[in-house]
């Protein structure tokens, strides 16, 4: 990897503050590990040997049919029926009685049975599972439902996984893009003034005071809501709020003698907005980015409560916080999205303050 | 011309529970004590004393400062008795009716009510009523008169349906003229003055948004009146208004409020549990309702191609598993409705009976049923087993939807023979049926249909579910048939409003419950209306447009300790504000315990 | 002479530095007595500053300090913060190398004048006012009342330079380290400065600690002289015995280092480079929360020069008389009246886009240094900035051409690697004319490019500067209060004074033979005792 | 700066046009209006804030017969009166400049759904905004901003470490669970029954004393309050930190504390103003949620109604009135808050000069 020697001088930087660098580790190891939430929690066998032949229903579709089953549809792999089939190859019996057919074969009593076989992920279930857990949701956490199981019977272990990988995606999507525009725009503002800036500030005036609600609606109305039209909405809405803080800076700095020195050597005013400016007018963005993306998981929420979210089964954070709302008596879905909430924002805002530290030219580490 | 009756009251049918003289209802404590004051909660708040108006949010029995001339009573169907009046007399064919007014009746503010008042109350809620209110009541009546200070006449227009109309008009509030004028109130507008009424309570106290108190009216004209005797039994009633379900439950179980009826099966399972209901100082009881379910319900919008196959329809009906989700997500607290009419006397039941199969004979004869109705029992929901996905129901589903032509592809989805997708989307506006209609699309995915839920907000929800948009697949409704079923049925099932109304959501065009609805209409005795009622329900559940959900066949209450009731409650309404008395020495036992204050 | 006021013992300062230690200071001893004045003097970068910085235990946290520094009896390392407090500011007093940064930009010049007097004399009002223009007069800032609501970078370097001087004197401390104090100051105010000091010393037995580059100024009020180089003290003694007997070879070439000679004649008929006429730049004085314009600082009035290829023009005059505003002006970086013809056009109205390619041409040094370097860029990104602006001949290699102007500059490569604060302020200015002159520039204004740099190096830069002239033609406008420098480089020279240039004309006319009063105070001041 | 103010101001007006031109159209795309919203309560149906404030099981609704008449039947013209009501029979251009023409009076009408003309309306949620944004703010500033100069100066230290993981974790709870949490352990009938459960004032309050006023008040103040302030201080606090430790290594520090200022004077008197811009630029927006704070879930949570509920109703109820009539008065207030704002830059920092550059 070729990083310039000051770029090599800020990593080391952040590597020195431990507290930041393993935050990062672990982000990045948790968001990847979600990466294979699939893998990890899914309602469907990671492989199935049935009648010898290897099968990767996580990864393919196959019909009840082709194990023996009576229905065209996806087989549904757990249901006893189902899984008898599989285990025995098929056999007839399982789709009458599979409870006594199972202990016939592991009994090696079942007739015509070829043994076969299940490779379950780690946590057998999806995140839009629902379970018979046979009592009434939410259940509290035991061996089979490590976090318990939701409102409507769905693994609560799964969700979040999935859940992590959805609002962790969207919040990083969103929060990249808006601030990328949001600094954009407010260091333009800020540092050519002016009537660019009196200009754009009445836009954004104007922008800002849009019932978002509504635009929301009338595209809910239009499309039906998929995660990248969310993405979109969410950008059209967050890019202002950094342009405040921007649009300050930029207008401080830009009378800094260093800009002026910049400028008699002829630096185009993109570079000197980016290269001399923007580092020294970082502060805020650097600060409210952990907050920014949390917050975009929030909003995730919120838009979860008025039913213009993602569709109603999608797992997100925002629900589970609902959820454990209307069910106080069943807390460890409060703990749980307390607990991914306070995770992640830790180490966001531990990260961030290790990339702050990195480029602040006066810290220094043992 | 017909003969002129005089009457203490009047019924859809003739039949009267009680006589002239009867002395209070059967069904009240007519010793019961008088004093204490009892205390509920609801949600929001409230910026008005107008209960007449769309505008505001009215306070929580606003309107019960309001008498009208007739009452119901909490045990019968469709009977009426004089309350403001001493007698009234209508013509058989129900075409006008009088009103003999009492005159002891007497305003809160002490004036005395006479026919103008209720003429003039009449004419405000013609001019000043909610706006269907008013359109309905000036294409019934035709005129209204006092006839002398306690005589009123009201005439209705001919050539419509006048069986219920004297009941519809004497059920109106009436309103001091007297006072309306001198205010200068409006009953359109939204207002903090209570209109004057002839009711037992009035206006104690109120802070706006938080609470309010009604005291019983000392001087109350009617105390004796038997349709009042043993009721109205509390010196106060106050209304605690939370926004926050949770924060309304919490302030019950400090004691803000002295009775609740829960609404939540997983706070009536799991919250139950506070230190004063373990020791008995809060009970907590189910209470059994007589009444007609609100025949809850999920509809196929009917215009959609898909949906006109019946086969459709009841496949995916197959796979809600009410069983399911009333163990896991209700604490089994709810029955399953079967029936139009369910959890009344008007519901089909088995194999139809004789009467019934006459009525339905000639629809089946031309060709408008099926001959099975004849013979077959009452169509009845779907039953699951144990697990969320039913295979037995799943196989039905399957082999039914193959039958109508949705065949299972290469991806475990159905398509029809022109390779459409069978796509079903649930249209809802309320965010606590996410957890009810999920299971269920999952079990439609199982099957092969690509089910969705879709959710809105309630402006949205009405501009789909209404004309001339119509445009979703599956929406919750409520069959809202009464006991005695009349014109709404055509409003809510009648082809002619299929394509113009929002009571017929799913758009329903049958031949068949079209002709056996003007069968209904015509019943002109108890008997031959419940009769045609039943066939009319077994007709409708054979169309299998709507897939039932649940209803609560019991008051699940919770009260502190200082309430008492008799021994049976009424069929039809659990009266707690009204028949239920105050038992003192209980009371102060529980202050005493620092329970309440 | 018996009374130690401050003992440094065995001083070691090391900075870290990127997770290395870096030695700037390694093992210095010194003493200050009561009323003496010890000059700290020696190469740029040597660790003057940061030896005096550690005394009051002002250096950033990345500093590591060892040895032992002890005021009036009290060791410093390590002393808790509230004793340092008080001996900050009241009895130890500093003025700092850098004045432009070292002030607060958001305070208005009386505020941080009374926030002293107030904090350790309690005087405040009309009794802390009358003290500041007390003050402010007699370090020769003219006008002082109606100064004293003006911000920082409102006032010309010199001027904030005496503002900082009257700052650390405004309590009479008993010991006064001052850095570089009169760096900016043309010579009458800086004599005026010095005799103020004396005057203290005189009368209050003032301590000094002096750090400077110029010989003539540690000759005529030390008493001792310390001598740095390296982190190292190489020779201290009596100031008299030292400059007559230098012992170690550094002192001896440090004493005999001078810019030299005169400049070159210019070639004949070099195109003209830039003209202005009647050149005119007055600042707007706002008043009031709606900051109504209720007159104006009149910073340069109808300035005409013209400077051709290969020649030098020297601005000299005294503090605030807008020699840095005229240099900025002609580069257009402040707004002003009147034509700017550069290489044959006018380019007063030029759109800031058509400005930017003549920029390669005309590069400038600022007077402030520090500030004019990005903090966070390092200063091989600095130096090279220009290079990525303008292009550079092919094959050439950035980083190649930023090590090796750095070595003519006397910079060592290898902390090309560093941030800008990780400087001396010598080493700064360096940098800031490395980063002009490596652009090969057809105009170069130099404000103040040699205040910081000691004599050895700024014959080399001055020997630098002649060799780019001689060989590539360049134009320079070179500003200076050190006359010697700019006698040694100007062809033509103007004397300003209060916006106005009093006069002008070739170098050795205007040196030689002076013809307003006011060039001849100033050159008696420069050259009356050291002589030409 | 003079001629810069009055440009600012007199752009107000375009800028308000532009804000209720957008709106106005926006709101002629959107899927059903406040005439549905009739129909739907009609229904008894919606309720705005069920997804919040939650509620029973889904669809329980009373049993029985419908005993209300128009159940009976909605009769067309009923609509074709609705739209007349409402005046929607106008076609929208001359509704827009009649709204624009009133407006520019101030005359905004009266919300469609209750009879009470806008301007009452705001005046009568005002108090419960005010409180909850007045004291949230207010805490909120006062806490944060010492705090994070305090994290500053101890930067990487235990005290640093913890603090952050404090604010963290009180910005990390999901404020209504955390109200919530407070409610049902000191204001509910299970745990503590400390405070009160809903309201600003106690039955009494006009009865009691200053002192008693001042002591009511804050005792019913204190949930809501706590719950709304716990998430405000991460964001603050942490920027605070950040924008000190960026200055506080800078030359004019060295040069303050050289004159032996004590810590705080160092830090409040010549850091403070150079760091604190950022923070100054967020306070408008601050400044504004005093007025129109973002408390729509504690405000249902402590049934308090206040303006949080009303806009949110508003918007869905599509109680147009209310809506532009807020979004007029507001958008005044907040154009003039950001043009105070702009020249508050100028007073901190006289460099600031909004001219045109480059
Ligand atoms: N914060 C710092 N980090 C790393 N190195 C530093 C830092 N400050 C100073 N130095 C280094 O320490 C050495 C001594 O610096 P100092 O400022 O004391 O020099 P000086 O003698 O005052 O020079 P000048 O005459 O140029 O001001 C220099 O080489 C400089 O590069
Ligand atoms: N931005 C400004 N606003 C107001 N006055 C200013 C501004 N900049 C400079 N001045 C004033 O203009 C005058 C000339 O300043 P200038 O910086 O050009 O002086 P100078 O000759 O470079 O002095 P020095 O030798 O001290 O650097 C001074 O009186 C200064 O106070
Ligand atoms: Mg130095
Ligand atoms: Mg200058």
């Amino acid at each position: 990897m070729a990083l310039s020697p000051l770029n090599q001088r800020r990593w080391r930087n952040f590597k020195a503050n431990r507290r930041a660098f393993w935050s990062f580790w672990l982000l990045l190891v948790l968001y990847g590990l979600s990466m294979f939430a699939e893998v990890l929690a899914n309602d469907k066998p990671l492989l199935v040997s049935y009648r010898g032949e290897i099968r990767a229903p996580f990864l393919q579709f196959y019909p009840e049919t082709a194990f023996g089953g009576d229905f065209r549809t996806e087989a549904k792999y757990r249901d006893p029926e189902v899984r008898c089939l599989i285990r025995s190859g098929g056999v007839e019996a399982c789709l009458d009685d599979p409870d006594a057919s199972l202990a016939a074969l592991d009994a090696d009593t079942l007739e015509g049975a070829q043994k076969g076989w299940v490779l379950w992920p780690p946590i057998p279930y999806s995140f839009n599972t629902i379970n018979d857990i046979g009592r009434a949701a939410p259940s509290p956490p035991d061996a089979n439902h490590w976090l318990g199981t939701d409102d409507t019977a769905r693994d609560v272990t799964a969700r979040v996984i999935y859940g992590f990988r959805l609002s962790v995606s969207f919040a990083l999507i969103v929060t990249f893009l808006t601030s990328v525009i949001g600094v954009a725009a407010g260091a333009v503002q800020g540092y050519f003034g002016g009537w660019v800036d009196l200009i754009f500030q009445r836009v954004l005036e104007i922008w800002g005071s849009t019932p978002s609600l509504y635009i929301i609606i009338i595209v809910a109305a239009i499309w039906r809501m998929n995660f990248w039209l969310l993405v979109g909405l969410m950008v059209l809405f967050g890019w202002t709020s950094l342009v405040g803080v921007v649009r300050a800076e930029f207008l401080r700095a830009r009378n800094f003698e260093y800009v002026r020195a910049a400028r008699a050597l002829g630096v185009s005013d993109r570079v000197i907005m980016f290269r001399h400016v923007l580092p020294n007018a970082m502060v805020a963005t650097l600060t409210m980015l952990p907050f920014i993306i949390t917050g975009t998981i929030g909003s995730l929420a919120v838009l979860d409560f008025l039913g213009f979210g993602l569709p109603a089964s999608a797992p997100s954070l925002g629900e589970l916080t609902l959820q454990a709302k209307q069910n106080l008596q069943a807390p460890w879905l409060a703990f749980t999205a307390f607990s991914v909430f306070a995770i992640m924002l830790s180490l966001l805002v531990f990260i961030f303050e290790g990339v702050r530290d990195a480029f602040d030219p006066r810290k220094t580490f043992q | 011309r017909s003969e002129t009756i005089t009457a203490h009251g009047i019924s859809t049918f003739g039949e009267l529970n009680y006589p002239a003289d009867f002395k209070h209802l059967a069904y009240v404590n007519p010793d019961a004590p008088k004093g204490g004051e009892i205390s509920e909660w609801t949600s929001g708040g409230f910026d008005s004393m107008n209960p007449y108006s769309i505008k505001g949010r009215a306070a929580a029995l606003s309107s019960a400062a309001f008498e009208a001339i007739l009452e119901g009573t909490d045990d019968e169907i469709g009977a009426s008795y004089c309350l403001l009046c001493s007698s009234l007399e209508y013509p058989e064919d129900r075409s006008w009716v009088i009103f003999n007014l009492r005159d002891d009746v007497k305003f809160s503010d002490g004036t005395p009510m006479t026919a103008n008042d209720v003429v003039f109350s009449f004419n405000v809620f013609l001019t000043k009523g909610l706006t269907d209110f008013r359109t309905i009541l000036a294409t019934k009546v035709e005129s209204v008169e006092a006839l002398d200070a306690h005589r009123v006449k009201y005439t209705f227009k001919t050539g419509i349906p006048t069986r219920d109309l004297p009941q519809d008009v004497g059920g109106m509030p009436i309103l001091s003229k007297a006072q309306y004028e001198a205010k200068g109130l409006d009953l359109a507008e939204s207002s903090m003055t209570p209109f004057v009424g002839t009711g037992p309570y009035v206006l104690d106290s109120m802070r706006v948004g938080e609470s309010i108190t009604y005291k019983r009216n000392p001087d109350y004209w009617g105390a004796n009146h038997p349709l009042r005797v043993g009721t109205n039994n509390f010196d106060k009633i106050r209304i605690e208004y939370f926004s926050d379900y949770d924060a309304a439950f919490e302030g019950f179980k400090g004691g803000s409020y002295t009775f609740r009826n829960e609404a939540s099966s997983i706070k009536w399972a799991t919250g139950y549990d506070f230190p004063t209901v373990k020791n008995g100082q809060v009970i907590k009881a189910e209470l059994a309702d007589g009444s007609k379910s609100t025949g809850q319900s999920f509809v196929f919008n009917l215009r959609r191609e898909k949906f006109q196959d019946p086969r459709v329809r009841e496949a995916i009906g197959l796979m809600f598993n009410f069983e399911w989700s009333n163990k896991t997500l209700f604490y089994g607290i709810y029955a399953r409705i079967n029936s139009f009419w369910d959890n009344s006397f008007m519901e089909a039941t088995g194999t139809p009976s004789p009467e019934e199969v006459a009525l339905l004979q000639p629809l089946v004869d031309d060709g408008l049923l099926d001959a099975s109705i004849l013979t077959d029992e009452a169509v009845m929901s779907p039953v699951s087993g144990d697990r969320q996905l039913d295979r037995g129901n799943l196989r039905k589903a399957s082999a039914l939807l193959a039958d109508a032509g949705w065949i299972v592809g290469d991806d475990g989805m159905r398509r029809n023979a022109k390779g459409e997708l069978l796509r079903v989307e649930f249209l809802e506006d309320s965010p606590s049926f996410d957890r009810v209609i999920n299971p269920f699309v999952e079990n439609l995915r199982s099957l092969g249909v690509d089910a969705v839920l879709t959710r809105v907000d309630n402006a949205q929800m009405e501009d789909r579910t209404r004309p001339p948009k119509y445009d979703f697949d599956i929406t919750n409704h409520f069959q809202r048939t009464n006991y005695f079923s009349g014109s709404e049925l055509e409003q809510y099932y009648g082809s002619q409003t299929a394509d113009v109304s929002s009571f017929n959501a799913m758009g329903l065009k049958s031949a068949a419950v079209d002709r056996m609805t003007k069968i209904v209409l015509a019943a002109d005795t108890l008997q031959n209306l419940t009769t045609a009622t039943k066939a009319l329900d077994r007709v409708m559940r054979a169309e299998r447009f709507a897939i039932f959900q649940w209803f609560k066949a019991k008051h699940t209450v919770a009260y502190y300790d200082i309430f008492e009731h008799p021994d049976t409650l009424p069929p039809y309404a659990l009266g707690e504000l009204s028949f239920w008395w105050y038992n003192a020495e209980k009371a102060a036992a529980l202050k005493a315990a620092g329970v309440l204050k | 002479m018996t009374d130690t006021v401050l003992a440094v013992e065995n001083l070691t300062i090391g900075f870290r530095q990127d997770g290395r230690l870096i030695e700037a200071v390694k093992g210095v001893s010194f003493t200050v007595a009561k009323g003496e004045t010890v000059a700290l003097v020696g190469e740029s970068g040597s660790g003057k500053s940061v030896t005096a910085l550690s005394t009051v235990s002002l250096l950033p946290s990345s500093a590591q300090v060892a040895g032992s520094i002890i005021y009036n009896g009290t060791q410093m390392i390590g002393a808790p913060e509230a004793d340092l407090r008080r001996v900050r500011g009241n009895d130890i007093s500093f003025i700092f190398q850098e004045p432009m940064t070292s002030l607060n930009p958001l305070h208005t010049i009386e505020k941080q004048l009374a926030e002293s007097l107030e904090l350790h004399q309690g005087l405040d009002g009309k009794a802390a006012r009358a003290r500041i223009l007390e003050l402010l007069d007699k370090v020769g800032i003219r006008d002082a009342e109606s100064r004293l609501g003006a911000y920082p970078h409102q006032l010309s370097g010199g001027q904030r330079q005496r503002v900082m001087i009257a700052m650390a004197l405004a309590n009479g401390p008993e010991l006064l380290i001052a850095d570089e104090p009169t760096t900016a100051l043309d010579v009458t105010i800086q004599a005026q400065i010095l005799e103020l000091l004396a005057e203290l010393k005189r009368a209050e037995g003032l301590s000094l600690l002096f750090i400077t580059h110029d010989l003539g100024i540690v000759r005529r009020i030390a008493d001792r002289v310390c001598v740095m180089k390296g982190g190292e003290i190489v020779e201290q003694g009596a100031t008299a015995e030292i400059f007559a007997n230098p012992q170690h070879p550094y002192t001896k070439t440090l004493l005999e280092a001078e810019p030299k000679g005169r400049p070159e004649p210019a070639p004949v008929g070099g195109a003209e480079i830039v003209r202005t006429e009647n050149l005119r730049v007055w600042f707007p004085i706002h008043r009031g929360f709606l900051r109504k314009v209720t007159g104006h600082v009149k910073a340069v009035n109808a300035a005409s020069i013209s400077i051709n290829a290969g020649e030098t023009l020297g601005i000299v005059g005294e503090s605030g008389s807008g020699k840095t505003t005229l240099a900025l002006a002609i580069l257009r970086l402040i707004a002003s009246d009147g034509p700017i013809v550069f290489m044959g056009q006018n380019v007063q109205n030029w759109p800031a886009k058509q400005m930017r390619d003549l920029r390669k041409q005309m590069q400038v040094v600022f007077q402030d240094p520090y500030g004019s370097l990005s903090p966070r860029m390092t200063i091989e990104q600095i130096i090279a900035e220009g290079l990525g602006v303008h292009g550079t001949a092919k094959g050439m290699d950035h980083r190649q051409m930023v090590a090796d102007i750095m070595t003519e500059v006397g910079l060592d490569p290898a902390t090309m690697g560093r941030y800008p604060h990780e400087f001396s302020g010598g080493q700064r200015q360096r940098v800031a004319i490395a980063r002009a002159m490596i652009l090969r520039p057809k105009l170069v204004l130099l404000d103040e490019p040699t205040s910081a740099l000691d004599m050895t190096v700024q014959v080399q830069i001055v020997e630098l500067l002649r060799d780019l002239q001689r060989k590539q033609g360049l134009a320079y406008l070179f500003i200076s209060h050190d006359l010697r420098v700019v006698r040694a480089l100007a062809h033509k020279v103007i004397v300003m004074k209060q916006g106005d240039v009093v006069e002008q004309g070739i170098g050795a006319q205007v040196f030689d033979n002076p013809q307003t009063d006011y060039t001849k105070a100033l050159m008696a001041a420069a050259f009356g005792q050291g002589g030409a | 700066m003079g001629a810069y103010i009055l440009r600012r101001l007199l752009l107000i007006i375009p800028t308000l046009l532009g804000i209720m031109i957008i709106n106005f159209a926006m709101i002629q795309f959107v899927p059903g209006g406040p005439i549905e919203q009739v129909l739907a309560r009609l229904d008894g149906g919606g309720d705005a804030l069920q997804g919040i404030s939650g509620s029973g099981d889904a669809g329980t609704e009373a049993a029985g017969d419908s005993q209300y008449l128009g159940a009976r039947g909605l009769p067309p013209e009923f609509i074709a009166e609705l739209e007349k009501q409402f005046g929607f029979d106008k076609p929208p251009l001359q509704r827009f400049l009649d709204m624009l023409w009133n407006y520019a009076r101030f005359d905004f009408g009266e919300s469609y759904f209750r009879s009470i003309s806008v301007t009452d309306l705001v005046l009568e949620k005002m108090p419960v905004s005010i409180s909850l944004g007045l004291w949230s703010t207010l805490i909120a500033y006062l806490v944060s901003i010492p705090l994070g100069i305090r994290k500053a100066v101890r930067d990487g230290t235990a005290f640093d470490t913890w603090t952050s993981g404090a604010i963290i974790v009180a910005y990390a709870i999901p404020g209504f669970l955390f109200a919530i949490l407070l409610l049902v352990l000191f204001a509910g009938g299970s745990y503590y029954k400390i405070f009160p459960l809903r309201g600003l004032t106690s039955e009494g309050f006009s009865d009691l004393s200053l002192m008693g006023k001042a002591l009511d008040y804050m005792w019913h103040m204190a949930l809501p309050i706590t719950a709304s302030t716990i998430a405000s201080f991460a964001t603050l606090t942490l920027l605070t930190k950040n924008s000190f430790l960026d200055e506080i290594g800078k030359q004019y520090v060295m040069t303050a504390k050289a004159k032996g200022l004590s810590e705080s004077r160092v830090l409040y008197g010549h850091v403070f103003r150079n760091a604190m811009l950022i923070v100054i630029a967020g306070f408008p927006a601050a400044f504004v949620s005093i007025f129109f704070g973002q408390s729509l879930i504690i405000e249902t949570i402590f049934s308090l109604d206040g303006l949080g509920q009303m806009g949110f109703k508003a918007v869905v109820e599509r109680d147009y009135p209310v809506m532009f009539g807020t979004l007029y008065a507001f958008g005044i207030m907040g154009l003039l808050v950001g043009i105070i704002s702009d020249l508050m830059y100028v007073w901190i920092d006289p460099r600031i000069d909004f001219e045109g550059r480059g």
